[in-house]
C-alpha cells in the first residue's frame, strides 16, 4: 500500500473533511453502499460475498474435526486467514500473507472471537480428544479501502449461514447437516482520522491519506468487543470516545443488513 | 448416450461471461461455467519487477492460477500447488501466442485467475475469462483464445466434460485455440484414447472453442455497446 | 476487591528498566516487567536494504517483535508468527509518530524486541523498552512512548493485567502514549466493555503510562548521570 | 531457460528443419542415443540412470506405507518429483522446484498414472487406512534438452525394476520383496516445432530456439495416455495429428530400449 | 559477517600477535572475562545467560515427549538450535537460520552428544513408542566474538539444571519433577590462527581477521569428543596438536565455572 | 584386527575417480569410494548474482552439497537439509585456500557435490572429487585438495571408515589436505579420542589423503593423456 498520493491532495481532503464533507459527498459518519450476499459457494459449509464501494470480498466457511488446542481442551478451534491476492490491487504480492493480511485476519478474527458470536463449547464433540475445527477463509478480490470492515461483514455472514455436516459415531462426516452455533452478530467499524475529523468506512485515497486510523468491533447488546488502532498516528482520548459512540450505532445498521441478507 | 446433466454430446454448459466487473484492474471478468464461478483480471502494462526478467523487445508475461481455500471439497492450503503452478504455466503457453506483446518493450503483464468454485474445466474457463478481460483492459491481440475441453465417457467423445464425467470419464482433454490463426495453443491430456481418438476429440474440442469464441465476442459487445469488436 | 499478588487496581507490577545493555546495539533496554524479562535494541539510522524501500523524506522503520522459543509455557518454534507480525507492526504505529524521521531522509532504524521471559503484557513492555533504546541510540524524538494496559476482571477496571487476571479477565486493553502530545498511539482491546467501561479503561491505561515514563526518565538519568532529560 | 540464442542461430536451425535437417545429422524422427541403466542406486527399491544424448538423469523409487488419500481409499499412492538442480545447467537455481520442474514432474507422473501402468489397487494393503506410498524421484544431472523424455524413460525404468519390502503383520517393512505391481510400460514422446517442421526429441539448442513443443505419452498398446502442449507457439489440427503418429512408432522403439535394459 | 576490516587493522593484530600479545591485553590462551547465571527463565525447565566478554546468549531447555528416531527406538532425542537474531549484530538478518547459525548449533551439539553427557538411554520412556525429546534452543542476544564457545557453555550449563516433568500412566506431564540425566560437561574451546599464532577465545575483531579457526571440544575426563576447523585457511599438524593441548586445560577451567555457577 | 571388509587398517576402500563426466559443467567429476556415488561439478568463473555479494580483489566460492532423495536408507527430503548446509560450509573451507581466487575478481565460482549413493565419507569423496573438477575446468590451482578420514573402531585407529564401521565405531575424524603446503584445510571429528589418538589419527588420515592425492592426479593425466599435470 506505498503508492504516493501527492500531498496536495491529501491535503484537499482534509480541508474537506475540516468542513465535514468528503470527496464522494458522504456525510463523515456514513457507509458506502453495502452489499451481502450470504451462500455463493457451494463447496463451502458457509459463505459470503461483500461488496462495500469498490472493495469486495468473499469470505468461505469450511469445517473439519480435530484435536483443541491443549490449553482449551472443551473449545471448538476458530482458524480466520486472509488472503490480499494479486488480483485485488496493483501492489498487492503473492506470497505467504504480509503484515497487512495478518493485521486484517487477526481484527476480524477478534472481534468475532470475543464477541462469543461462535460458541466454540458447543463445538467440542469430546474433550480433550476431538473437536471441530471452523476455518473461515478471506479472499480479497477488489480493493478499495476499508478492508477490514468488509472481511468482517463477509466472515460474519459466511458463519451465521454456515451448515456444518454431523459426525457419525465414527466420526465420520455424514449427509446430515446442522447450522453452526452463532448467537451474536459482532461488525467491526473502521474509521480514520483526517486533520481533526474522524471519517468513517475510509475510501481508497481516504486511507492513502490517514494520519492514523482506528477499529471497533461491538456486538449486539452494544459492547465493545475489539479495538485496534493501526498506522501512523494517534488520537486523543476525545477522539476515541467519539469512535466508540458511532460504532454503536453503525454495528446496528451494519448487523440489520446481515440479518437481511441472510434471513 | 445419456449424459449426466441431460445434454448431448456435443453441447456445452451454460455459460455466462461479464466483462469488466472489477474497480482495480485494468481488465477483469468474471466467468460462471457450469457450476465453476472463476475471476479473471489483468494488469498492465506495467513497470517490471524485478528487473533483470524485463526483455527488451517485448512484455513478459506472468500468469498465476489459483483456487480459493473454500472452492473445493476439501479445504485447500491457500496459495498455489504444483498443479496451479502448471495450469499457470500452460495458460501462459495458451494465450502469449495471441498477445501482441512487441508492442510493449520492457514491460509486464500480469495475469490472474481466481477460482472461487470449481467444478471441472476450470483452466478452460479460466483461459477464456483472461481473455476478455485482456480485451478490457485494451490489450492489443491478435484474437481472442476461447477454450474448451473434450473427453472420452462411456467410450463416447464428449464435450466440456461435468465433474461427475471427469470423475468417471475415460479421458479429458481441455483446449484452447486462436480462432483467427487456426492454432492450437492450449492442449492437455490425461486418461487413455486410441490415436483416431485423439483427432476425434480434438476436433469436437475445437467445434466447442468456436461456440466459446462467440460468448466472448458477445460478453464484449454487451459492455462495450455500440462498438464493433471483430 | 483483592488481586492476585495483591496489587491495588491501579498499582503497576514491580518494573525495572536498564539502559545500554547491549554491546553492539547503537541503543538497548533490558525491562523486568512483573515477571517478563524483554530486551530491546535499535540500530540505525543506516543504508536502507532493500533500496527500493528508501524514502526521499524520511527514515523509515523496522519493527520486529520475537519470542524466544523457551520463553513461553509450550515451546514456540523460532522466528515470529503471525501474532509477532501483527505486535511488530501496531508497535511500528505506537512508536514512529514520537520519532523525527525526518531528520534522516533515506534511511532506516531497525527496532528489535525480544521477549525471553513471557507473562502478560509483553508489547507494553516492548513499546516501552524500545523508546528507552531509541533514547539510548541518541535517535531524536519528540518523546518517549511508555505504554501500560487496562483491563476488567471481575468486573472491575484495573490496571496491568497479570497473566492469571489475563487468563480469567473479560478485557484486555494495552495503550501507549505520546506524553508531551497527549495521543494515544497504541490501543488494542479484546474482551467484552460497555462503552463507559472503554473510557474509564483508557484513562487508568494512560495513568498507568505516565508512571511508566516517570521510570523511563530515571532510566535515562541513571545511565546518562549529569545530563538532565526532560 | 532464459539463455539468449541469437536469432540468426535460430533462423539456421529452422532453415534446416525446412530441409528435413539437424544439426547434429538425425533425421527429423530421430531420437539422440538412448542409454538406460537399471539398479544403479542400491539404497533404491528401485533405480535408473538415463543418458539421452547430453541429457542425464537418475530416477529413484523409493516406498514407504501410509495412509490414502481419502477419495481414493483403496488405491496406493504415486508421488512424483523432479529436481533441476544447480549441477545440470548454469541457469538452473537451487530451491524449491520451479514451474519448469513442477511440468516436468507432473507430465511423467500423468503418463505413468493415465496408463494405469503402475497398478495402485494392488498397492492397498488395508482400504481407508494403509496403502503403500511410492515415491519417484528424478534428479537430473545434466541438461542438454528433452527433460521429458530422459526422465520418463528413467522413471518407468525404475519402477519396472523396483523391489518392494513386504510387511509384516505389524505393517513393518521385512526382508521379503516383492516386485512393484507394474504391468505396462508408459513412455513420453517430445516433439519441438522449428518453422513448419516437427522434430523428436529436441536438442538444447533445437528446444532455445522452438516456436512450441508438444509431449505425447504412449503406453504398449499404442493408447495415447498423455499429452501437455508446452511453451509459446500453437499447432495445427494436422501437426498433432502427425505428433501421435510418430510418438506411437517412437515409443514402441523406447519401449524395447527399456525392456532390455530391464530384463 | 561480511565487515571490511581494513588490511591495515589485520596486518596490526598479526604483529601483536607474533610477539604474544592481543589487543585487549590477554595472553594467547587466555578467555575474556566468562559469566555465568543459570536458571534465569522460569517457562524453561533449564536455562542459563552466558557472557564472555561482550558477546551474549541465552540458552533455554524445554522437554516434551514423542517418537524416538527408527534407527535408535530406545534412546531419547536432543535438539539443538541456534538463532543469530537481528538484536545481537547490524549483519544478522532476519529468516531461517544461515549456514553460521547451523553451524553453530551443530558443532555445540556434537560437543555434547559425542560426550554421552546427556544419558539418552535414560530418556527413554517405551522403547520404539516414546521418548523424551529435549530441546536446547540458543538465542545470541550480542555479538561480540566467538559464538561456539559461548553457546556451548551455555547449553551445557541448561542442560545441567534442567527439571524435567515426570510423566503420569498416560504419558502426561505431572507436577513432579527429575533433574535430566546429565553424567559430564562437555565444552568448546575454540582458536583462530593470526599469523603464526592460535589464539583462545577471540574477540569481534580477532574473528575478522582471522585466517583460520578451529574449536576442540573435551569432556571431563579430557577426551576430545568434537574437533571443527572452519572458515578458510589451514593448519599444520603441529598447530592441531597445540590446540588440543590447550583445549583440555582450558576445558578444566570452564567446567569449573560451569561446576560454580550451578551449585 | 579383523575389519569388516577385510581391510587392512591402513587401507582405502577400492576409488574410482573419472573427470570430465558432465556436458553442461565447465568441470566435473565421478567418484565411486566404496560404495559411494558422487558427482562433482564446477561452474565458473562467472559473473555474481546478486551483485551484493562480489568481492573486488577476488572470486567468491558457492559450495552446495546436497543428496538425492533415494542416496539414503530412509528417503530424504528434496534439497539441503542442515546437515547439508554445514557440509557445504566446511567444503568451502576446505578448498578455497587451494584455489588462486585472486586471479578472478568479480566473479563467483559454484561448486556442486550430488551424492546419489551414501556409504559413509561422502564429504571426503565429495571434496576430492571438487578438487579434480575444479582442475577440469581449469580453475588456477596451488594444488589440488585430496580428502579422507580416520577413525577409532574397537579402540584401533583405522583409515576410511565404512558405513558399519562409522555406525559402531568410537570416533571419526574426516580432514582434507593441501599436500604441497602440508596443511589441514578440513578437519572434523565426532566421538571420543585420547589427546595422543588425536594426533594418531590427523597423521593417519594425512597418509590417506596423499594416496588419495595420487588418484586424483591420475584421473586427470587418463582424461588429458599427454599432458603433465604435477
Amino acid at each position: 500500500m506505498s503508492e504516493i498520493l501527492p500531498l496536495i491532495r491529501k491535503e484537499y481532503l482534509i480541508s474537506l473533511a475540516n468542513e465535514g464533507k468528503r470527496e464522494d459527498g458522504r456525510a463523515l459518519d456514513e457507509y458506502r453502499s453495502l452489499d451481502i450476499r450470504a451462500n455463493v459457494v457451494d463447496k463451502a459449509e458457509g459463505s459470503a460475498l461483500v461488496s462495500l464501494g469498490g472493495t469486495m470480498v468473499f469470505a468461505g466457511v469450511k469445517v473439519d474435526a480435530g484435536e483443541p488446542y491443549p490449553d482449551t481442551p472443551d473449545d471448538g478451534v476458530m482458524i480466520t486467514g486472509a488472503e490480499l491476492i494479486p488480483m485485488a490491487a496493483p501492489d498487492f504480492e503473492a506470497g505467504p500473507p504480509g503484515e497487512e493480511a495478518v493485521e486484517v485476519a487477526r481484527v476480524v478474527d477478534r472481534g468475532i472471537r470475543e464477541s462469543k458470536a461462535l460458541d466454540t463449547k458447543a463445538l467440542c464433540v469430546r474433550e480433550n480428544e476431538l473437536v471441530r475445527l471452523v476455518f473461515v477463509d478471506l479472499h480479497v478480490m477488489d480493493y478499495d479501502g476499508n478492508l477490514i470492515d468488509a472481511c468482517g461483514v463477509a466472515a460474519m455472514t459466511a458463519l451465521a449461514t454456515s451448515q456444518m455436516p454431523v459426525l457419525d459415531e465414527n466420526d465420520k462426516p455424514t449427509e446430515e447437516k446442522l447450522p453452526l452455533p452463532v448467537r451474536d452478530l459482532a461488525v467491526p467499524c473502521t474509521f480514520v482520522k483526517l486533520g481533526n475529523s474522524l471519517l468513517v468506512d475510509p475510501s481508497l485515497d481516504e486511507e492513502r491519506a490517514l494520519d492514523s486510523r482506528i477499529t471497533v468491533a461491538t456486538d449486539q447488546e452494544h459492547h465493545v468487543c475489539a479495538m485496534q488502532k493501526s498506522n501512523i498516528g494517534g488520537f486523543s482520548l476525545d477522539e476515541i470516545k467519539h469512535a466508540v459512540r458511532i460504532a454503536t450505532v453503525k454495528g446496528e445498521e451494519i448487523r440489520a443488513a446481515i440479518r437481511e441478507a441472510i434471513k | 448416450m445419456e449424459r449426466v446433466d441431460g445434454r448431448r454430446f456435443d453441447e456445452l454448459r451454460p455459460i455466462k461471461i461479464e466483462a469488466g466487473v472489477l474497480k482495480r484492474a485494468d481488465g477483469s471478468c468474471y466467468i460462471e461455467w457450469g457450476r465453476n464461478k472463476i475471476y479473471a483480471a489483468v494488469y498492465g502494462p506495467k513497470k517490471v519487477l524485478p528487473r533483470h526478467l524485463e526483455k527488451d523487445d517485448r512484455a513478459i508475461l506472468r500468469c498465476r492460477y489459483n483456487m480459493a481455500p473454500f472452492s473445493v471439497e476439501e479445504r485447500k492450503r491457500p496459495g498455489p500447488d504444483r498443479r496451479a503452478v502448471e495450469i499457470g504455466k500452460v495458460m501462459q503457453g495458451a494465450l502469449e501466442p495471441a498477445i501482441l506483446v512487441h508492442y510493449y518493450p520492457k514491460s509486464m503483464i500480469e495475469i490472474s485467475v481466481e477460482v472461487v468454485q470449481a467444478n471441472a474445466g476450470t483452466r478452460c474457463a479460466g483461459i477464456t475469462a483472461v481473455s476478455v478481460a485482456l480485451a478490457d483492459a485494451g490489450i492489443p491481440m491478435r484474437d481472442l483464445v476461447p477454450a474448451c475441453a473434450a473427453g472420452k465417457v462411456d467410450g463416447q467423445i464428449i464435450l466440456d466434460l461435468a465433474k461427475e464425467e471427469d470423475n468417471l470419464g475415460e479421458a479429458d482433454m481441455p483446449v484452447a485455440i486462436i480462432p483467427r490463426l487456426n492454432q492450437i495453443t492450449l492442449l492437455q491430456m490425461d486418461g487413455k484414447l486410441a490415436e483416431q481418438e485423439v483427432e476425434q476429440a480434438v476436433a469436437l474440442a475445437m467445434q466447442g472453442c468456436q461456440q466459446v469464441y462467440q460468448m466472448q465476442i458477445d460478453a464484449l459487445r454487451k459492455k462495450y455497446a455500440g462498438a464493433e469488436y471483430e
